[in-house]
């Protein structure tokens, strides 16, 4: 059974002290950004009241606590994802930063002519669009690897696009648009025997099942701070030392240096060398503060949990004839995540008909043009869980996808 | 937001009947228009004699509020100049940016009147005004 | 006379209920961040409690009003530095972020073998490493205008290093060591009339004057929010529309595409194209209440209070014989920075000893090593004010001056 | 934190006396070391005679943390065998770290024991452990 109780849990986030529509807020777009909790939100106050200074810079107490908070926060990130010290954990803006630092350090420095590059077709634009940038720039070869029919990829698709000319993997952990956990595991085996790097994209994973890149193997791995309960504008960057200590900065600016002189400049030591110019020290704090709360649930209770919620709210929609659904059917292999289309309905009335009801799911490619087109849909909407929603949200999300086609005008 | 005012009768049956979703042969203007951020992606065509809108469709994709929306605009502009049309755009227009309020003045605008509250919800705009500007981009 | 009381304000900054080593906290350390008032505290605990959601991305309530609020914020950045829309304004990190994204948009695509960049000696790292890049990957030449005894660029520098070669200047409209205001209307006269663009670094400058980017005619102009009362993580680039079209896009990923295919991508219209990924909307947030509450006391009122406080404090100091101080005399010429050394007192020394009676200065090189070097100190200590300042902040801070030599054992 | 058990009487006198302060003729070990963030930066010189630290001075600029641990130590090393002089730096910085707190073992590390609470002052920290780190770099 649980240890924890969701309703209780729930009166923790202020965001649901209010009615949407005149209904309840039911919020399930939680692949999209998730909400704050007063342990967050209070957390990120008492830093700005008391502690703030600019880090690194100053001898004078507000300078040292903003320091000392700032390199705490980075210590929490590191035992989150077990990673082997903090100088594998870079702070940048958001997944996106930290995908577009690998490809223009590590991709641009070490991919070269002819070299292959190979991703999922189920990737986020974040994912794809520096990939395409590095192989033209390189004249190197973007491979794509494609789905099932249930939206997993199959061992055969692995070992017939990573070979010994790949010398980059890039992978969600988890599908933003199919819910699918992909074979993360057999994916790093693979390319590490052949000599290639494996990037993980955590952004759908880090918030809802429990990471540990050393166990993974992964060389990077990646994820956002405001998809798991933390401030928007702060990033994580986890990359094995090894391959950072060799790779050359990226934005280059204060604090990343060593010394400057007026044609040449030497680089600050790991993780500093990434980190240029003033970095969001209450979106770190903010962090610490998600990730002491999401440990203090368990995120292998969070992941039972969210589990349980997606076998109820499936068993409920496949009662529904004409929804259908997107992704594995398989529980084991899918996170919190449902994508699904409405017979003759487009997916941007669906999101608007259920926020009617108060419910919010989101409506379109997601940011996965590629998907949408090997899955030849235009859009479909998403309804993606996380630790506060409980049954009665979902009750409540069936009983607004049993009205949508009312509203267009369509017999039930 | 009162989803009666949206989803009303009026779009539902445009969405749904289809009455103008279909190719002319050989028309003589073509535009196409799309919101990439929400995939809606619509094709307009036109069969002009002189400056006279003699008949209009269009082909494509997207939720009920562009698709209705396209379809009320040509029923609106068949058999008009291409000039009294692009009036009707700007009229449109002001109708949503909620500059035109004046009933008189809107009734000019058919049945696309519907759509005058869809400033309630800032997200469907763009779907509401794609077919509109797109008709600008042709004609002008 | 001033219009505001700064007793008064500095009751709006919580920051300053405490005491540090049990005095009353003295912040002058400014230049290197700056406190926030409780205006910008409520504002983003508000904008987490009601309204957060991933903008432009869902058709639901809450992602809706992320959406306006995003938009809104931009909105008053246009206005603050009179931008001509906000397809101008673009949202970054910081100023670091921004000047490494004209150096890797612009610079990489415009810059040419043997063009020339043109800085001045006194830049901080952020706006020296960046160039450094540019100049050693195009094989072009990185140019230093050099300063006066008073810390000035005098105008035969500015004519003998903007020529018809110069493709690119980038200075700082105040110097963050020497309060040095520089005659950036001169130089981007000068640039313009040879064809140069103009980077303005306005880090130092947009918290405390006036800003008007069409009067001053600045091709690029960029700060960052946590100088001017905002939050850390959110900064600003300013270009002109016609610059900004012709760039290719720096950070790639979600939101800033129309198209995606498999080897290709489309770009969103400006400003979208420059905001990849989740953008930093509570950060915006945050620096729109921060510039509402500019305005409500005015900068040109900011602006002539910090001259008033700087004329003094320089007073004061200028009798204290074994202080020295940079930067010029003219105080028409500075803003509220003071750079300073004692004579057998290392800066870092007078740091720590400052703040044991709660003043914060910043001691070091203040990221900008090569002017230190210019300058023949290995380090300066620096007070710089902001409106929170107060006359006894002042004389509290040169008390504590005065205390300085004795603890190292030196007779005062 | 409490300003007077950090500048304490033999930190001032440390820093002002410079009597380690100058060049070594010929010396058969040099190391720079550096603190890039704050600028202090010291070069290190010894002379040996066989595993003997026969004399040692140091160059360069800092801070009065710096400058006085690093005139503190080179007191200290000055006649001891290499070996020895490891096992103060070693000492020296379990001190700092808060590792070594028994009296006796600290009393061995001579004037430098003042600069125990260092740690309270965690932006100085860097300052007073420069020398040490630099000596064993110098001779490890
Ligand atoms: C003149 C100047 N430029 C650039 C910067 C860098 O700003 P940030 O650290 O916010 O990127 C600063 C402040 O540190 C500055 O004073
Ligand atoms: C799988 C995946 N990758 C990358 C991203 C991009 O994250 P962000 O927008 O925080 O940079 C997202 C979320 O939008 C995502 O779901």
């Amino acid at each position: 059974m649980l240890n924890f109780d969701p309703e209780k849990l729930k009166k923790d986030f202020p965001i649901f002290n209010q009615e949407i529509n005149g209904r309840p807020l039911i919020y399930l777009d939680n692949g999209a950004t998730t909400q704050k909790p007063n342990q967050v939100i209070n957390e990120i106050r008492r830093y700005n009241e008391t502690s703030h200074g600019n880090p690194h810079r100053g001898a004078h107490q507000l300078s040292i606590r903003a320091t000392e908070e700032y390199d705490n926060a980075k210590e929490k990130v590191k035992s989150f994802i077990n990673a082997k010290s903090i100088e594998e954990i870079i702070f940048t803006r958001n997944t996106t930063e930290s995908l577009n630092l690998i490809a223009y350090s590590y991709g641009m420095e070490f991919i070269k002519e002819n070299d292959e590059i190979v991703i999922a077709i189920s990737e986020h634009h974040s994912n794809i669009i520096p990939w395409q940038k590095v192989a033209k720039d390189k004249n190197a070869i973007l491979k794509y690897m494609y789905l099932d029919e249930e939206g997993r990829i199959p061992i055969d698709e692995i070992e017939s696009k990573i070979t010994s000319k790949t010398k980059l993997v890039s992978i969600a952990h988890m599908s933003n648009v199919l819910g699918t956990i992909h074979p993360i595991r057999e994916i790093i085996e693979r390319a590490h025997e052949l000599g290639a790097v494996v990037v993980v994209d955590g952004a759908q994973s880090t918030p809802h099942i429990k990471v540990d890149v050393q166990d993974l193997n992964a060389d990077f791995y990646v994820f956002s701070g405001h998809k798991m309960l933390a401030p928007m504008g702060i990033g994580v960057l986890y990359g094995k030392k090894e391959l950072l200590e060799n790779m050359p900065p990226f934005l280059t600016g204060g604090d990343m240096i060593e010394y400057v002189y007026e044609q040449d400049a030497t680089f600050a030591p790991l993780p500093f060398k990434f980190e240029a110019g003033t970095q969001n020290v209450e979106g770190a704090i903010g962090l610490g503060a998600a990730i002491d709360y999401l440990q203090s649930v368990g995120l292998n209770e969070i992941e039972k949990y969210e589990k349980f919620l997606v076998e109820y709210a499936l068993n409920k929609i496949l009662d529904i004839p004409y929804v259908n659904i997107q992704g594995p059917k398989d529980l084991s292999m899918r996170g919190g995540i449902i994508s699904f289309t409405i017979d003759d309905v487009h997916p941007h009335d669906i999101s608007t008909i259920l926020d009617s009801y108060g419910v919010a799911v989101r409506a379109g490619h997601h940011c996965a043009q590629p998907l949408m087109r090997y899955l030849e849909l235009p859009a479909t909407a998403r309804a993606s869980f996380y630790l506060y929603n409980t049954k009665e949200d979902i009750d409540q999300f069936i009983e607004g996808i049993k009205n949508v086609r009312k509203w267009l005008g369509y017999g039930s | 937001m009162d989803l009666n005012s949206i989803y009303t009768q009026l779009i539902m049956e445009h969405n749904k009947s289809g009455h103008n979703k279909r190719a002319l042969c050989n028309p003589d203007v073509c535009e196409r228009g799309h919101n990439p951020s929400c995939g809606d992606d619509i094709t307009l065509e036109l069969k002009l004699n002189g400056n006279i809108i003699e008949d209009a469709s269009f082909e494509g994709v997207g939720c009920a509020i562009s698709q209705a929306s396209t379809s009320m605009m040509i029923d609106l502009i068949k058999g008009k100049t291409v000039d009294e049309a692009l009036e009707m755009v700007e009229k449109f227009l002001g109708m949503i940016k909620k500059e035109i309020t004046d009933e008189k003045e809107l009734e000019k605008l058919g049945d696309s009147i519907v759509l005058q509250n869809i400033s309630n919800m800032p997200a469907r705009v763009k779907c509401a005004v794609l077919s509109w500007h797109t008709l600008k981009e042709a004609v002008s």
